[in-house]
């Protein structure tokens, strides 16, 4: 048999293994060598809920899926054509996930009757899954490390933590990646605390590139070309990640300290633990005693006049439910992350969700408006915290951004932008005229109020839970009442003028126009790909803007015979476009599995409706 | 450079409304006289001066105030003042809240805020009620106190702020009386100078729901006898001929009666609110009447590290190390790659 | 001039005064007088924010309206035929609520220098309210009433709280009241602790209705025929005390202790108060150190088996949002009251709104379905508490019934009902048959689960927020999720089996419906009655039932060319419908002020499309 | 007639998801081994226990036993436990919350019920961080702690839950480390004997995210001169020559040798946790390694009237003077009128 090279558009990969493998790291800098070679990507992570759970199992598999690409690649991938098990628990929890060509590379040490028992086998497991018609590669990764490091003096357990380099030295074979970054990451990894092990990885990841070349089981290997047309300086970055460096950009650009008051909470604590980092850039972090407190702090540092935010997931959402209101009714600015979870209630704390809309839009009690917006990638998780930031603070309300597990954790290569090229943040400061300040007195344009941080000489004002007039007293008079409550809403309205134009992927009128929202973005696009070239035509919008709604959303839907929505939930976004634009039919397909969509589950819906 | 102010510059337009009679009066009153004097001794301009409340009768006192103020939500004036002073550790916080409000729905913030020792003086309205929803009881109100939701009396213990407070790792804890405008105005000046959270609790009389609560303690005909004014280095004396006195017993206290018994003044304690001393303080915090008089005064007064100076003093350590001083810097820094 | 007597079919009556001149009592017992005669009535309470505002301003001003009828009466009225002001201030404060053809009555010895200025006036009241031309009648009350106590050795200020007897009695000569149901009263309320407080009241009271009959400015006076169609034994009831009985009522039906868990807060309170005062009809009551303990002991104590509920408001509500996430995750029976108040956030604690209905709809993390019912008046809080503990107990889910400020404070007499009348309420208790219990389980008509509380031999089983499969093991497996939680809306939606058919006043197709939910049932109903005498045709159903929807819904929707929803928000309800029933066009006649309808409101709103 | 059980008995079919390590084993062992003692001793049916947890590693643990479970939500664990209670004073209520869910989301649903003083036995796993998250300090963390959200450490100071529980009205506080399986089973029973809130405090490792953080006083080499178990009626000597004890100085506590400066036994307290010592336990809660060894033990166990005897004693009295007792009485009651 002679090894043939082919050339592939993209591929998946999916590495999974036990907690303690180093999965993570291993689809990283697999990632990360392709990033750097010049591909496109989407990664997924997927742990388990336990932070160790028994060793073995299937409950403690941990997965980590990395789509590469030679042109854009906009989801982590449905199926995958390599599967890496380093036991047969992570064999069996992903079996599911194999194309019918995948090549399934196996650890063969880890599958012996001890380790098929805990993965709940009793007999041949590719038969049990019914997968050995599959390119399977059996390798005995951990015996084969131990063999490369018999040397380096190095005691057995470092060396059996060693074996995850061996199988990402056998997966850069197969996909001809260069070793450059990983030797690089090596060296600046373990340089300062453990240079003794720089050489003993080197040698792993060599020994397993060169035991995939030279067995059998590998007929063929695969490229991918780079990406060509993008060009520039890239990073990582997470979705968590980009959020909380959107808050410090915002701060910058405003010339406002900024200030997050947070509990942790799955998956959000990223943004927090993120933000602690960069104090150097004006941040202040309190890690308070609860949710509650958490905004509650925020919004004394509001009123104290720093840009203030506070982050959290699903459960902690519901719990600032008051504080919200508080925030509407001072007109402070202030941005709430949901970094949104399977839900109800605690729900499953690590997987991915879209339930939270209808929480953000209208879990008040009373007439509380407020701006909602949404991330759609990793990366624009940036521009969308920066934004968040900026209506804050440019229209005096409080805003909740909308992310969700599947982009916090996610991760994909960035093209760092300039600062320059952001737009200027101008909070609603003001200084004393000699004349008493009225704090509810708004721009006749935006209606936003302006803002007299305590410790503004001659502007001593209060503001508070109970109506107010525009002077700030104290009111129960039913027209005034009346004026602040529409006031509040048409403030909130206006941001409209703020937001641009939904710009459509495809033409402008037709017969199905497909409607997401957030971290739908990659799959619905692909899913419009998949259709396209199945020879179908579709147009396609994403809101990044929830409410209010940008200007040219009925004349958009105005367009389509078809609308159909797709979110990760029971049609919450379908539901208010229907209070807000009853006239258009809305068609729905969703998923509430704490899973994202597949492209087929959105390709399939269409081709149902078509 | 604080300007000299005087009571009427803190004192807004707005109409008091609290009921005839309210012992709310009182604390407002000696708030506004006391703070012309922080401002001049700790060179404080009143823009620098933040009143933050939850919600409650008590807390309508920011409206009456001419400074900032913020009346927020019930419970939650504790969380919303500790992030005004993160954000700017340059003003001077005050916040009010009921017994209601800092102890019952409030209380998590409330130990918590003591335990961070942040630089807040909180004036506790304790009128052993709810005064705003019209008369329910309270964390504060007695054992078997009869009210609309209690018509057959509570079953439940009241707390004593004073070793809760303790217990939470306070660091001062202070008490008077509506009646004792002096004393109030003592506590508030001690609590202005203590750096980290000052607790002051004032027991006040809600003359609607609760009338007459404290009475059996300050009475003008009793309080004499019942209550003791602490002072640093003063003997703990008390009664209406000043012969009455607290005294160690073992690892309890007692109270003595100086001539009998061979009692001298020698054997009665002395005060010290500087001392850390955790068991002796809450026993004094913890004395009732009819076993002990009740302390008024500071308690304690202890000297700690504030939370948001070291909040401070670790952003600008941090700074100081930075190599990373904008956001462009941040965005290139760790991990980078270029596509040519 | 000669007296005349008049009959009318109806009249408004306003008693308002300081907070300190006993309005709501004399309104009260001008209110049972009718009541005990025989008369339809409604009643409104209008206190004032602070306890005690300062004395004779217009923020001091406590009122009490009470619409008498000879027909039913739906409403307190919009406009009166009577104001009592007890001060310059009430005058002031009132003014705008009289009808042209209104009669005054005014204390002329608060009318002095001090008292005008107090509530901020520099003339002639009269002229500067521009109701000169009303029917003006100046009485010095204060003087009469110290005259008619100058023996009584009363001291001036126990003479001075009578002085609303004075009042009292005049308002019963003008109405041709009989006085005896206030001399009961007297006796009853007086005779334990102050009993020599009756005679003086008494002689009061006499000596103000002697009074009006012998002045010449009382030119006629009416008479209201009782209303000849209710018989039976009634009583006065207040709609939060009607909740209370309701959940009584339910405990006793189902067998189960009643367990209520709730911390104070304007207008609720009084339930909870209410519940405190019976605990000899097995009732315990905590009141807990705030809104999130009140919810989660009430969830405990529905573990462990008791009938739980919980009462609140707005601000409430919200901080409930996690818990009650949790109880719909553990499918425990639970009813969660909110009386709701004008928001947002403290809002006007003491105004009434119905903008808390997008809260209860909505307002959890993830996919959170609940039952959502609705009070429609005072003594229909009764039935509506009952029917929520019923469904909760027999569905096994989370109830929120929406009551408002207006409903909870307002009264009506209620024609006591048998309890022999109301249906079996049948909780799912299961003991042991011996196997394992899957505590989730479903009934397969319902949904509902069984319920097998702490103490129950052989059922010992776990319950808790995250995700679990039917036989209560942890589960974040994709499809069981996906079943659980399109199980728990299905379970939702089946109690529309329980559901009577919605009941159309008026034909059942046409131009125009009016469409309602809640505490604006009587105004709904006396606008359409309003609209008919105009010689138009409405129609018009009330929601009771709102999550889910009546099972004709659609089908009566679909009879009209126009649907008209009116509520006291800014469209919840409108928008929930578009949401439900898109093919609909709903038409919107919203008020947001903290106030009631006027008939008025609707009428105009109807005039206006029609 | 309670059956004889045994620690099976109390073992669910369900799989142990704790770290290799983890420290909550233990505090596991431990209950499924008192229960059975429990249950026998007090006459307890198994379908009478129950336990109650928030959210975290530690509130996993009702999934691990084969009783009545409620795996609430964080923080809250303490109120639904309550309602439990009140709902049903028969049951046997075992609360288990981290040092997080009590103490930071629920730290006022813990004040509260232990001021009511209501008859839950809570097991704190006081591991110093939060677990389940994955490593972010919590409010019983060392000053100081590097933790991934306090990167440069933290500037606040810890609880001490001894002092918090005692300044709360507490009337039960222990403690035990996870590597002291006999103290925690001693504990336990104690608790369960207690009438009323008995607040155990477990000092539990968590190998992943902060490993070793109670060594420096419960390491196999250490223990002995840094721990202190104290027993009702015995001397309070510790150290591995037992030749330490623990002496009153004025009105604070120091620890003195036997054998030099003249002390002899004499001099160590004798501990009584029945006696009402709030001066004397709060200090001895307060003991902090290096001046002091750490209390275990039952530092405080008094007793009081319970919440839900309160509850259910009224409504008895109120049973049986009522003149109402069905609902058409209800109805009928009052004011009332006919017509005809
Ligand atoms: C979230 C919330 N719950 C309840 C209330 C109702 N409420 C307002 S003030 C108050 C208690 C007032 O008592 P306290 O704090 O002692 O103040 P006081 O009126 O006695 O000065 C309550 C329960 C509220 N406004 N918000
Ligand atoms: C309302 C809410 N906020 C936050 C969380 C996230 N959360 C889960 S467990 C936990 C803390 C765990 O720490 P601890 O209570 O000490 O328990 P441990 O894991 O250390 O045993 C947090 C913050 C949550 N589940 N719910
Ligand atoms: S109700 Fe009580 S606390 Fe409130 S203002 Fe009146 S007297 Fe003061
Ligand atoms: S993370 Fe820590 S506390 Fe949680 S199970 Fe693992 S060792 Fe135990
Ligand atoms: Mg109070
Ligand atoms: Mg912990």
């Amino acid at each position: 048999m002679q090894h043939k090279v082919i050339d592939v558009k993209d591929v998946v990969i999916r590495f999974a293994g036990d907690s303690g493998d180093g999965m993570q790291l291993t689809g990283t800098l697999f990632a990360n060598t392709s990033a750097v070679y010049g591909n496109s990507l989407s990664t997924f992570p997927d742990y388990p809920a336990e932070i160790r759970a028994p060793k073995g199992t299937v409950a403690g598999v941990s997965g980590f899926q990395v789509h590469v690409g030679s042109q854009k690649v906009n989801t982590p991938g449905d199926y995958c054509d390599m599967l890496v098990a380093m036991n047969p628990a992570a064999l069996k929890a992903n079996a599911k996930w194999l194309k019918r060509t995948a090549m399934v590379l196996v650890n063969e040490d880890a599958f012996d009757d001890a380790g098929l028992q805990k993965a709940g086998f009793s007999g041949n497991p590719f038969e049990e899954l019914r997968i050995e018609d599959r390119n399977i590669i059996v390798a005995p990764i951990t015996k084969l490390t131990e063999d490369s490091l018999k040397d380096s003096g190095l005691d057995l357990p470092s060396i059996h933590r060693c074996k995850n380099m061996f199988t990402l030295g056998m997966a850069c074979y197969i996909y001809n990646r260069p070793l450059d970054y990983i030797y690089d990451y090596l060296e600046s990894r373990f340089r300062k605390r453990h240079p003794e092990m720089i050489e003993p990885n080197r040698k792993v990841l060599n020994d397993g590139f060169n035991y995939a070349a030279n067995i059998q089981a590998i007929a063929n290997t695969y490229t991918i070309e780079p990406d060509l047309r993008e060009r520039g300086i890239f990073r990582n970055i997470t979705g968590n990640q980009a959020i909380a460096w959107g808050f410090i950009a915002a701060s910058e650009k405003s010339g406002l300290p900024l200030f997050c008051g947070s509990y942790p909470i799955t998956p959000a604590t990223a943004i927090l633990e993120e933000l602690s980092l960069h104090k150097n850039l004006n941040v202040k972090t309190m890690q308070t005693e609860d949710e509650i407190a958490g905004i509650c702090c925020a919004i004394g540092a509001s009123f104290a006049g720093n840009l203030a935010v506070t982050t959290t997931s699903g459960p902690g959402l519901s719990l600032k439910s008051e504080a919200l209101g508080l925030a509407v009714m001072t007109e402070l600015p202030l941005v709430v992350v949901d970094v949104q979870r399977a839900g109800p209630c605690t729900g499953m704390p690590t997987k991915t969700e879209q339930t939270d809309l209808n929480e953000a839009l209208y879990g008040r009690n009373g007439e509380s408006p407020l701006v909602v917006l949404s991330a759609h990638s990793p990366a624009h998780c940036f521009d969308a915290a920066f934004t968040a930031a900026k209506i804050a603070l440019e229209h005096m309300t409080p805003v909740v951004l909308l992310s969700e597990g599947f982009l916090g954790n996610g991760s994909e290569p960035w093209k760092i932008p300039s600062m320059s090229d952001y737009p200027a943040i101008k909070p609603r400061l003001v200084t004393s005229d000699g004349s008493k300040f009225h704090p509810f007195e708004r721009d006749p344009e935006t209606l936003a109020r302006n803002w007299a941080p305590v410790g503004t000489p001659g502007m001593e004002h209060r503001v508070g839970g109970l109506e107010k007039t525009h002077a700030g007293v104290l009111s129960t008079q039913p027209e005034n009442h009346e004026m602040m409550v529409r006031e509040r809403a048409e403030k909130v309205a206006r941001v409209v003028a703020d937001i641009p134009d939904l710009q459509i992927d495809g033409p402008e009128t037709g017969e199905i126009l497909l409607v997401g929202w957030g971290g739908t973005f990659g799959h619905i696009l692909a899913a419009a790909d998949t259709l396209r070239a199945e020879g179908k035509t579709v147009s396609r919008i994403h809101f990044d803007y929830i409410c209010p709604l940008p200007k040219n959303t009925e004349k958009v839907f105005s367009g389509f015979r078809k609308i159909l929505v797709c979110e990760l939930n029971s049609g919450h976004f379908a539901g208010y476009l229907r209070t807000r634009f009853p006239q258009f039919n809305y068609l729905q397909c969703n998923k509430i599995q704490g899973q994202a969509f597949l492209v087929r589950d959105i390709v399939d819906a269409v081709n149902n409706i078509l | 450079m604080a300007t000299k102010y005087t009571v009427k510059d803190f004192k807004s337009d707005q109409e008091v409304r609290w009921c005839p009679g309210c012992g709310d009066y009182s604390v407002l009153t000696a708030l506004q006289r006391t703070l012309p004097k922080v401002c001049e001794e700790q060179g404080i301009d009143k823009e620098k001066v933040v009143v933050v409340s939850g919600i409650g009768c008590s807390s309508r006192l920011p409206y009456y105030m001419n400074t900032y103020g913020f009346h927020s939500i019930h419970g939650r004036a504790m969380a919303v003042a500790t992030g005004i002073k993160v954000a700017n550790p340059e003003l001077s916080v005050w916040q009010v809240s009921g017994d209601g409000d800092a102890l019952a729905i409030g209380g998590n913030h409330f130990i918590h805020a003591i335990r961070r020792n942040i630089d807040i003086n909180l004036l506790l309205f304790n009128n052993r009620i709810y005064g705003m929803t019209k008369g329910q009881y309270s964390p504060t109100s007695k054992f078997g106190a009869v009210t609309v939701t209690s018509p057959y009396g509570t079953v439940e213990n009241p707390f004593n702020p004073g070793t809760l407070v303790l217990g939470s790792k306070g660091t001062f804890f202070a008490r008077s009386v509506d009646t004792e405008l002096a004393v109030s105005e003592e506590i508030m000046l001690a609590a202005s100078r203590h750096r980290g959270m000052a607790v002051m609790e004032f027991l006040t009389n809600c003359v609607i729901f609760n009338h007459g609560t404290h009475w059996e303690i300050s009475g003008r005909e009793v309080k004499a006898d019942r209550t003791l004014v602490l002072r640093d280095g003063e003997k703990m004396i008390f009664g209406k001929d000043r012969n009455k006195g607290i005294a160690l017993d073992g690892w309890k206290l007692k109270v003595v009666t100086i001539g009998e018994n061979g009692v001298t003044e020698d054997d009665i304690l002395t005060h010290d609110s500087h001392a850390d001393n955790l068991g002796l303080q809450m026993m004094l915090a913890d004395m009732k009447y009819p076993d002990f008089p009740v302390a008024l005064g500071v308690i304690r007064d202890v000297s700690e590290a504030t939370y948001e100076d070291g909040v401070r003093t670790q952003v600008e350590e941090v700074k100081a190390k930075a190599r990373v001083h904008t956001v462009d810097e941040l965005l290139h820094s760790g991990s980078t790659w270029e596509l040519k």
